[in-house]
């Protein structure tokens, strides 16, 4: 039964995924991604894989979805006539094919669940993604908040010299009863307490910093967007600090570790003291959370600009 | 200190260089005496080498770069020959050269690169291994480009944009021949004789031809000389240096080396290869004369008889005979000698009376009479007369041709000495028989006067004294009884 | 030593988060940071006789990530630190405006992005890391804002992240496969026929990010567009990075997958990209594009150390092996690369425009820079007594212990042409005509001239770091891939 | 037996993904085809690491930390591609125009 | 340092210190004042007798001087011959152009001269025979007219010819003999046809043999009087010395020999200034030389060639003399030269018949009649310049200093080859005095002096000195010219720089701008990680 299941959401991904590369429009296809983007969600649901299916959902669907409609937003309707197309199915079917056959071709191999899953109470954290995320794969999570702080640095050196300064992103002008307008004084105080709440949740069930950061993200750009507060400005102190809040204690934290290693044989680089792990580690994905959080909603929302 | 001396002689005229490029425009008199003082310190160091050396004691210098790349200084008779000569020209060159520049721009840069010039000509002499000696081959590429375009002029760019277009090529063909070899017989060093077996006849063949083809560059053999007379367009300073002293003579030089201390003459006896390098080197000899025939300015004569000079060093090195090597090697000096008198002379007649072409040579010996006697005597000497230098190099190749079994070497050697005399006569006889203009301003001076004198007159010296035993003479005979004929 | 690794991958990290947070006080950080990076440095070089080993967190590899600094892995290290202090010192980047704002924080994060791939052994991380430095490249090639360095600067990433799919792809087919991410774990694998797909494009991802030659289209346009000091990290590094990621793959992860063919192949691309690149800079007519393309051509060399490395090298006592070779070039083309690169930033802020024929009269108006251009030359063209020359020497004489003597072809007409189009600039700065440059003051000529004599002294003292090239040498370097 | 499916269903994604990713010329395209082939090949390394019973949670960790490398790669790319839109006006790379 | 006797070494060097200080400033006025005194030391060896082996071994490659009994006769001849025309000089020569290169070029020419008798290794030898045909050359072109120096230039190029061939002759003969040393090269040379033709050529040069003999007739009226007297005299004897000490015996050297006497004689018929008729006899008389030395006898041949130098010697400053003398003096200076012609034809009783007879002993006997033959042609050509030098006008009271040498030489030539009789024939004291040989040597005379009276009536037509030389310029001028045209110096043509890497850089445009689209390079990436894949599959 479930066979089938699988077999039926395979089309619709498929076929969703399909209409997203071929659409006339590039509206169509955009809103065929986000379809896409739901139902692979749907698919990582199917594999277990809870965390995953969250952060497909929260930042595969929904926050590059709304990058694209935004992006659409500014662009003219121009007809759109694509290359020659016979080199790029050639490398796209051969591609395709070889990863089949790879795939087939696979050994049985236990990964490393089962090392994972005993060695994760150590780490402080019973969700072992969260484990991983935050203890044995530490130093990958921290450099992909500094991918993320790098991305910022760059939308923000995109603006022109003479918008610099500006809060981030499109002014926006609504009409105060609006529908946006109500929406965004309802919605941000369930989203807020559903971010904290997968953030806290995440040491112990499927939930994290990262999930939690993006539905906070989209609570800020729901306010913005509403015009109901004003971002700060770009060069303003205290966001930068809240943008680098998470990184720099995550490093600050290795940093004491790794001068800890100098007389304490247990302590090392990165390495969180036994003792009391599971409060450290929390302490930190409630930073990260905020870092994230601010920084995904000033990269959607784009470099600083003057006028419309 | 045995270990110091190599390295210190070729300190001698690097650091200088060094400290000259970073020496003000204006501070002319310091960058004087400093290059001076490191010619005379030099020329202390190898007198006092020349009679260690003479003695049989050998100095080393070994630096090691990459394992199979060490940079080896090793002061045999044979690279003392050629230092002796590059380090007391050196000085006169200097000399000249101050006199000859006075107050113009650019100073620093051309002292810079002149003194860099000599120490990689200094370590071209000292090389012990092919690996050091390419070094300090291409060093000296890179050394006198800026030389010959120090006028910046567009003659002066096309001269160095051709001599970099034939020396480029030439090294990287040196390369491919040294690696080639090394590939085979491992590092190779000039001093202890290796049996060369690793590779069969025809591949040894084919390495020397690339050999000969890397270093035939710079010794101007007859295909490969093409840049030598656009260079005339640099300053006389450089011509004399780069005609006599460096560049020319590190070509030759390298041959002489390839022949007996890489391949060894059995070796190069049983590949046959002698032969047609002489042959190379007598067609040299007879173009580079005939067309020395041709040209019309004096400095472009000059050049194409270097490049048929040139010829005789390597065609005394490819007859194996004891004679013709030492013929070939004295020929080194003596040419630098007398080479580098006409290039001065002929920079004091351009620089000083503004004479470039032949026809305006005329009667302009009674009015520069110090210069043009100097200039007389090299051209006598080039041509072979006797009791000039040159004399005795024919003589000695000559009768080492016959010994080597090729009568025809020596019709090369008249035909020569009637072609030199065909193209340096007219000049003297202009000099001193013909009547000229005599209201051109003529103003020598002796900074430029007495270098071309004090070189003429050991030009005469060598030849007049050859039998002595500290003569150039009695050094190449020191040199081939020691190390190419025990 | 235990204190070392953590200050290399971090500090370039805190140093961009200081210079985010204090954006005026940018240079000041940049320099910090470049004290105490060289200073580690130091130490390490001096201290290192075998591999350092440092598991993060305490996890041991199949769990966690390890930082390991062996010979190459200390001189990328020390080639970046050189290259960035250069650089950092060069930068003309003043106050708070949008460029400073931008600058300082993205070099250093491209600086901690190479530090993090120079130390990671984990496929994974090396990942991440590539994608750090390739975000922070983009970024640096678009910093000018104009039309051309945007359109150069979108190019650069659409090749660049397809790089990166391919090689993530990879990594992902090598995980599914064998469970492991470590460097020092997968030559213990058992051998499975997806590892071909695997290595395949992981090394095709890695080919894109080296811009090798049917690959490069995106390197000259980018690194022309940039800004000088953004172009002399682009230029010398960035493509250093993934070349390293390379060489880490086919001598530690995977040697016994090489095959014939494969290598044969690297060695024939890297040979037209030698030839293409040389002729490319021939035509072209700005400054900057002749040492972009010249990039193009280096580049080719390193892709030699397949055919070369080991092969009949190790039967001959004295032969370094093209391995150490390849490396020396690495080195001194990077040390080159951004002199050249920062002296046509220097003619191109005296001149207004980058036109090579502007650069007339340039001897005298800035002789240092002509000097230090010259002597980068010398290094590219493989002149003794280059770090260029002792490269061109192991690498030719690899190929003829290899008995493989056409190698050599691909050093030897690569110098001439490097000759060739090197050439032009120098001559034009020799040109009589007064300079209409304007004057520029010698502190800023210094930088250049450093770096270049820095791959001079690389050729004179070539000895030291070979030794240091040979600690933790992984021995298929010696004994061929296959 | 499912997850062979979605493995398949993995690399057939990364397969359209390549071809739009290739064929088409305007740039919003292009970033939408990247994070197809990106979400492919997450799909892909997931229903690898599942096939052993028990989810391993690694490709779980590493494909987060993928996804939001892909995000913040994306949120670059359409900046650069507005700015290019805004200093050119053109959705396309100049050697793409026809 | 130096070994053997001194004397013979500062007779060669003394003369060129007296050329060093002849060029410095303060003597260059006053620098032919210097000439008398440079043959001093060398008549000193002469008297003394120039005995014995002295070796400088530093000195060029190890010279060594020891001269053999013809080279002690002729050293001392050309002493005897340079001081006289020293003498001479000092009030012919007192306002001349540039004294000081003159003498400078002078004492050079002499020391050169004085070497080439005394060398005895093959260095010394040519330097010597270089340093005193080149030097020559100065003296030649002294006076700076056109004809003197179209003279001085054919001089040049037939003695660098000279110089050339020597050169050769002696490395093919070193070479043979494996050593330096003059005797052991002339053994060599015996099996060496090559090196002897060679040698033959560069002592003909010299010697004036008939088709090398062209610059003699112009340079010696073209030098001044006591140059064109030391050219005639001694220089030439360079080339008999060379034959003596070099040439090994070749018998066809005789006919030869006896065919430039007589062409030489009857040449100078052809001749209007005395000089130059001069220059013709001499001509003849080296011809009679070669014809000695060809038959192997080098003592006679040297004896002759003694004789010769002084009487020529004589002859050339008497037409100074004649030029300077008016009236009563000038019957006394043509007396002097009538006695000099007359030892020269080899009168009876007078030293050119005992020089005569002393050579015809070793001849063949049909070579022997041509001998005394040749007697009659040179009284012929001696009478025709007796009466052209008679017609030349003369003024003034000659000095004191010009009639002496003269006088001196003149009897000379009489007396010295009675004196030396004993030593150099063999024959007996009173064999000249026997009715034959004075018969032999009177009737040529007779003969001549019939022809001559035959001739001063019709005088042949008259020929430019130097006879083929003209037509030799002729053709070397075209050449030249021909040369230069073809050949013009190709001036080093700028290269445009390159065009920018040709069709390959074409090829690699078209290639960049297909790479750039990413349809295409995208697609080749994905195809090389299958490729790859594949390459690694195998």
């Amino acid at each position: 039964m479930t066979l089938a299941f699988d077999l039926v959401l395979c089309a619709m991904i498929v076929g969703a995924a399909i209409c997203a590369a071929v659409a006339g429009t590039i509206f169509a296809a955009a809103v065929f991604f986000i379809v896409y983007g739901i139902f692979v969600s749907l698919a990582w649901l199917r594999l277990d894989a809870f965390d995953v299916a969250l952060a497909e959902a929260a930042m595969g669907a929904g926050l590059t979805g709304i990058l694209l409609l935004r992006a659409l937003g500014r662009m003219p309707a121009s007809e759109d006539r694509p290359g020659p197309a016979l080199a790029p199915a050639l490398a796209g079917a051969g591609l395709a094919l070889a990863l089949g056959w790879a795939f087939l071709a696979l050994p049985e191999s236990a990964g490393l669940g089962p090392v994972v899953r005993n060695a994760a109470p150590g780490a402080g954290a019973e969700n072992p993604v969260t484990a991983v995320l935050l203890a044995f794969r530490a130093w990958d999570t921290l450099l992909e908040t500094i991918v993320l702080l790098a991305a910022l640095l760059g939308v923000w050196a995109l603006s022109r010299d003479e918008a610099w300064g500006l809060p981030p992103g499109l002014p926006q002008r609504v009409r105060p009863d609006g529908v946006l307008a109500g929406f965004g004084r309802i919605l941000p105080p369930i989203g807020a307490v559903v971010g904290v709440y997968l953030v806290w949740a995440g040491t112990s069930r499927p939930g994290g910093a990262f999930q939690g950061g993006t539905v906070l993200a989209a609570v800020a750009l729901l306010v913005s967007m509403a015009g109901l507060a004003q971002a700060p400005r770009v060069t303003s102190g205290a966001l930068r600090l809240v943008l680098v809040a998470g990184p720099l204690v995550f490093l600050g934290m290795a940093f004491i570790g790794a001068v800890l290693s100098l007389w304490q044989p247990g302590a090392a680089f990165l390495a969180l003291p036994e003792a009391h792990a599971k409060s450290l580690i929390l302490g930190i994905e409630l930073m990260l959370t905020l870092s994230i959080a601010v920084t995904l909603a000033a990269l959607v929302a784009g470099p600083p600009e003057d006028r419309a | 200190m045995t270990a110091l001396l190599p390295l210190l002689i070729l300190m001698t005229s690097a650091v200088p260089a060094v400290i000259t490029f970073f020496l003000a425009e204006d501070s002319h008199r310091l960058r004087n005496t400093l290059n001076l003082a490191g010619a005379v310190l030099k020329l202390a160091l190898i007198v006092f080498m020349l009679r260690e050396v003479a003695a049989g004691t050998v100095y080393e210098t070994r630096l090691n770069f990459a394992p199979g790349l060490y940079l080896l200084l090793r002061a045999d008779a044979l690279s003392l020959l050629f230092l002796t000569l590059s380090a007391f020209l050196w000085l006169l060159t200097t000399v000249y050269a101050i006199a000859y520049f006075e107050k113009e721009h650019d100073l620093s840069r051309f002292f810079g690169f002149f003194s860099l010039c000599v120490a990689a000509t200094t370590g071209i002499a000292l090389s012990g291994t092919l690996i050091s000696f390419f070094i300090f081959y291409e060093l000296l590429t890179l050394s006198t480009w800026p030389l010959v375009v120090h006028k910046q002029d567009d003659k002066s760019l096309a001269a160095g944009r051709s001599y970099l277009s034939y020396a480029l090529p030439g090294s990287a063909v040196l390369l491919i021949a040294i690696i080639w070899l090394e590939s085979a017989t491992g590092p190779l060093e000039f001093a202890m004789p290796h049996p060369l077996g690793g590779l069969e006849e025809a591949s040894l063949r084919a390495i020397f031809a690339l050999f000969i083809l890397g270093l035939g560059v710079k010794a101007a053999l007859v295909p490969l000389h093409g840049w030598l007379p656009g260079a005339m367009a640099a300053p006389a300073p450089v011509s004399a240096l780069l005609h006599a002293v460096a560049v020319v003579k590190a070509g030759a030089f390298g041959i002489v080396r390839v022949i007996y201390d890489v391949f060894g003459i059995g070796l190069v006896a049983q590949l046959g290869v002698g032969l047609p390098l002489a042959m190379l080197a007598s067609v040299t000899i007879i173009w580079g004369s005939i067309r020395a025939l041709q040209q019309t300015e004096v400095k472009k004569r000059l050049a194409f008889s270097t490049v048929s000079q040139v010829s005789y060093i390597i065609l005394g090195a490819a007859l194996a005979g004891p004679y013709a090597v030492i013929g070939g090697l004295v020929h080194l000096v003596h040419q630098g000698l007398m080479k580098i008198t006409l290039f001065f002379c002929a920079g004091i007649y351009q620089e000083r009376a503004g004479i470039t072409r032949i026809e305006d040579l005329g009667g302009i010996g009674p009015r520069m009479p110090w210069t043009s006697v100097a200039f007389s005597l090299g051209a006598m000497g080039m041509i072979g007369l006797p009791p000039m230098a040159g004399f005795i190099t024919k003589l000695y190749l000559g009768i080492g041709a016959i010994e080597a079994g090729a009568p025809w070497v020596v019709a090369v050697l008249a035909g020569s000495t009637l072609l030199n005399a065909a193209y340096f006569l007219p000049l003297l006889y202009r000099i001193w028989f013909l009547p000229g203009n005599e209201d051109l301003p003529v103003a020598p001076a002796p900074g430029l006067v007495v270098p071309a004198a004090v070189t003429a007159a050991a030009a005469l010296g060598a030849g007049l004294f050859a039998g002595a035993a500290m003569s150039p003479l009695g050094w190449a005979t020191l040199i081939v009884t020691r190390e190419y004929m025990p | 030593m235990s204190l070392i690794l953590p200050l290399l991958a971090a500090v370039p990290l805190l140093g961009a988060i200081a210079a985010v947070l204090a954006p005026r006080a940018g240079k000041g950080i940049g320099l910090g940071v470049a004290i105490v990076l060289l200073a580690a440095l130091a130490v390490l070089v001096g201290g290192l006789n075998t591999p350092v080993v440092l598991p993060l967190g305490g996890w041991e590899p199949p769990l966690g990530i390890a930082l390991r600094v062996d010979g190459l892995a200390a001189a990328f290290l020390g080639l970046a630190a050189v290259v960035m202090t250069g650089v950092l010192i060069a930068a003309p980047y003043r106050g708070a405006g949008r460029e400073a704002a931008a600058f300082w924080p993205l070099a250093l994060l491209l600086w901690g992005a190479l530090n993090a791939i120079f130390l990671s052994r984990d496929l994974f991380n090396l990942y991440v890391g590539l994608e750090l430095l390739t975000l922070a490249a983009v970024a640096l090639a678009a910093l000018s804002g104009s039309a051309g360095a945007l359109a150069a600067a979108i190019r650069y990433m659409v090749f660049a992240l397809m790089g990166s799919l391919l090689f993530l792809l990879g990594v992902a087919l090598t995980y599914a496969a064998h469970g492991a991410l470590d460097l020092a774990a997968l030559p213990g694998r058992n051998p499975q026929p997806t590892d071909a797909l695997a290595a395949g494009l992981m090394t095709a991802g890695l080919l894109v990010k080296t811009a090798l030659f049917p690959f490069h289209a995106w390197l000259a346009p980018a690194h022309s567009g940039a800004p000088a000091p953004a172009s002399a990290m682009l230029s010398a590094l960035v493509p250093k990075a993934s070349f390293y990621i390379l060489l880490r793959l086919w001598f530690e992860a995977l040697p016994d997958l090489g095959r014939p063919g494969f290598l044969w192949l690297m060695g024939a691309l890297g040979t037209a990209a030698i030839l293409y690149g040389g002729v490319m800079a021939l035509r072209q007519a700005r400054l900057k594009l002749v040492i972009a393309y010249s990039t193009v051509a280096q580049i080719g060399y390193l892709f030699l150390v397949f055919p070369l490395a080991g092969g009949g090298g190790a039967a001959q006592p004295w032969a370094a092996g093209a391995w150490t070779g390849v490396v020396f070039h690495a080195l001194a083309h990077g040390l080159a690369k951004a002199a050249m690169f920062l002296c046509a930033g220097l003619w191109l802020a005296a001149a207004g425009n980058d036109r090579i024929e502007a650069l007339r009269g340039a001897a005298r108006a800035t002789p240092m820079a002509v000097f230090a251009f010259a002597l980068a030359a010398i290094s590219l063209m493989g002149l003794p007594p280059s770090g260029g020359f002792t490269a061109k020497y192991l690498m030719v004489t690899s190929a003829f212990a290899a008995g493989a003597p056409y190698w050599a072809l691909g050093p030897l007409l690569g110098g001439l042409l490097a000759a060739a189009y090197l050439y032009r600039p120098i001559a034009a700065a020799f040109a009589p005509v007064e300079p209409e440059l304007r004057p520029v003051p010698r502190g800023q000529q210094a930088v250049p001239l450093a770096l270049a004599l820095g791959a001079i002294v690389l050729g004179l003292a070539s000895a030291p770091p070979f030794d240091l090239l040979q600690i933790g040498r992984p021995e298929a370097a010696a004994r061929g891939v296959e | 037996m499912n997850v062979t499916v979605l493995g398949l269903c993995g690399a057939l994604l990364v397969g359209i993904g390549v071809f739009a990713f290739l064929w088409q010329r305007h740039l919003l395209r292009r970033v939408l085809a990247f994070n197809v082939i990106g979400s492919g090949i997450f799909l892909y390394l997931g229903a690898a690491g599942a096939r052993g019973g028990a989810a391993d949670p690694v490709p779980h960790a590493l494909i987060i930390t993928g996804i939001v490398v892909a995000l913040s790669a994306s949120a670059l790319a359409v900046a650069l591609v507005l700015a290019h839109l805004h200093a050119s006006s053109a959705t396309r790379l100049p050697e793409d125009e026809p | 340092m130096i070994e053997g006797p001194i004397l013979p070494l500062l007779s060669l060097v003394w003369p060129l210190l007296l050329g060093v200080v002849a060029s410095l400033p303060p003597m260059q006025a006053r620098a032919i004042s210097l000439l008398p005194l440079a043959p001093l030391p060398a008549l000193a060896a002469a008297w003394a007798g120039v005995r014995g082996e002295t070796v400088v071994p530093d000195l060029l490659l190890g010279a060594v001087l020891s001269a053999g009994a013809e080279g002690a006769l002729l050293f001392g001849m050309t002493a005897v011959l340079w001081f006289a025309a020293g003498i001479y000089a000092l009030v012919y020569l007192r306002d001349t152009r540039r004294p000081a290169v003159f003498a400078g070029f002078w004492c050079l020419t002499f020391a050169g001269n004085l070497g080439v008798f005394v060398a005895a290794d093959v260095a010394t030898f040519y330097v010597s025979f270089a340093a005193v045909s080149l030097a020559a050359y100065a003296l030649v072109v002294a006076d700076g007219t056109d004809e003197a120096l179209r003279a001085g230039r054919i001089y040049l190029v037939l003695a660098v010819l000279g110089e050339a061939c020597l050169l050769l002759g002696l490395i093919l003969g070193a070479g043979a003999a494996g050593s330096l040393s003059l005797p052991e090269v002339r053994a060599a040379l015996v099996g060496e046809p090559v090196a002897a033709v060679l040698l033959i050529v560069a002592f003909g040069v010299k010697v004036g043999l008939v088709p090398l003999h062209v610059w003699l007739p112009l340079a010696h009226p073209a030098a001044p009087t006591p140059a064109s007297a030391v050219l005639s005299g001694a220089i030439v004897k360079a080339g008999v010395i060379g034959f003596i000490l070099l040439v090994p015996e070749v018998p066809w050297l005789v006919p030869a020999g006896l065919a430039t006497a007589f062409l030489g004689a009857v040449l100078g018929l052809t001749q209007r200034h005395p000089k130059a008729i001069l220059g013709y006899s001499t001509v003849s008389q080296m011809g009679l030389i070669v014809a000695l030395l060809g038959a192997g006898d080098a003592g006679p041949a040297a004896y002759h060639a003694m004789h010769h130098g002084l009487a020529k010697g004589a002859l050339f400053l008497s037409v100074g003399l004649v030029a300077a003398a008016a009236g009563r003096w000038r019957w006394l200076a043509l007396g002097t030269v009538a006695l000099a012609a007359m030892s020269v034809a080899g009168v009876p009783l007078t030293g050119g018949a005992l020089a005569k007879a002393a050579g015809k002993g070793a001849l063949e006997p049909w070579a022997a009649t041509a001998v005394t033959v040749s007697g009659a042609t040179t009284t012929l050509i001696l009478g025709w310049f007796l009466l052209c030098l008679a017609r030349q006008p003369g003024k003034g009271r000659p000095s004191l200093l010009l009639t002496v040498p003269t006088l001196a030489l003149a009897l000379a030539a009489i007396v010295v080859p009675w004196w030396l009789w004993q030593g150099w024939t063999g024959l007996p004291a009173d064999y000249p005095l026997h009715a034959d040989t004075v018969w032999s040597s009177a009737w040529p005379v007779g003969l001549g002096l019939a022809v001559l009276a035959l001739v001063a009536l019709r005088p042949v037509s008259h020929v430019p000195a130097g006879d083929i030389v003209i037509w030799v310029e002729r053709t070397v001028r075209d050449l030249r010219h021909w040369f230069l045209r073809t050949a013009l110096e190709r001036s080093g043509k700028v290269r445009a720089p390159r065009p920018r890497a040709g069709r390959a850089g074409v090829v690699a445009e078209v290639a960049e701008r297909r790479l750039l689209r990413w349809g295409w390079s995208g697609t080749a990436m994905v195809l090389a990680a299958l490729a790859i894949a594949g390459t690694l599959l195998g």
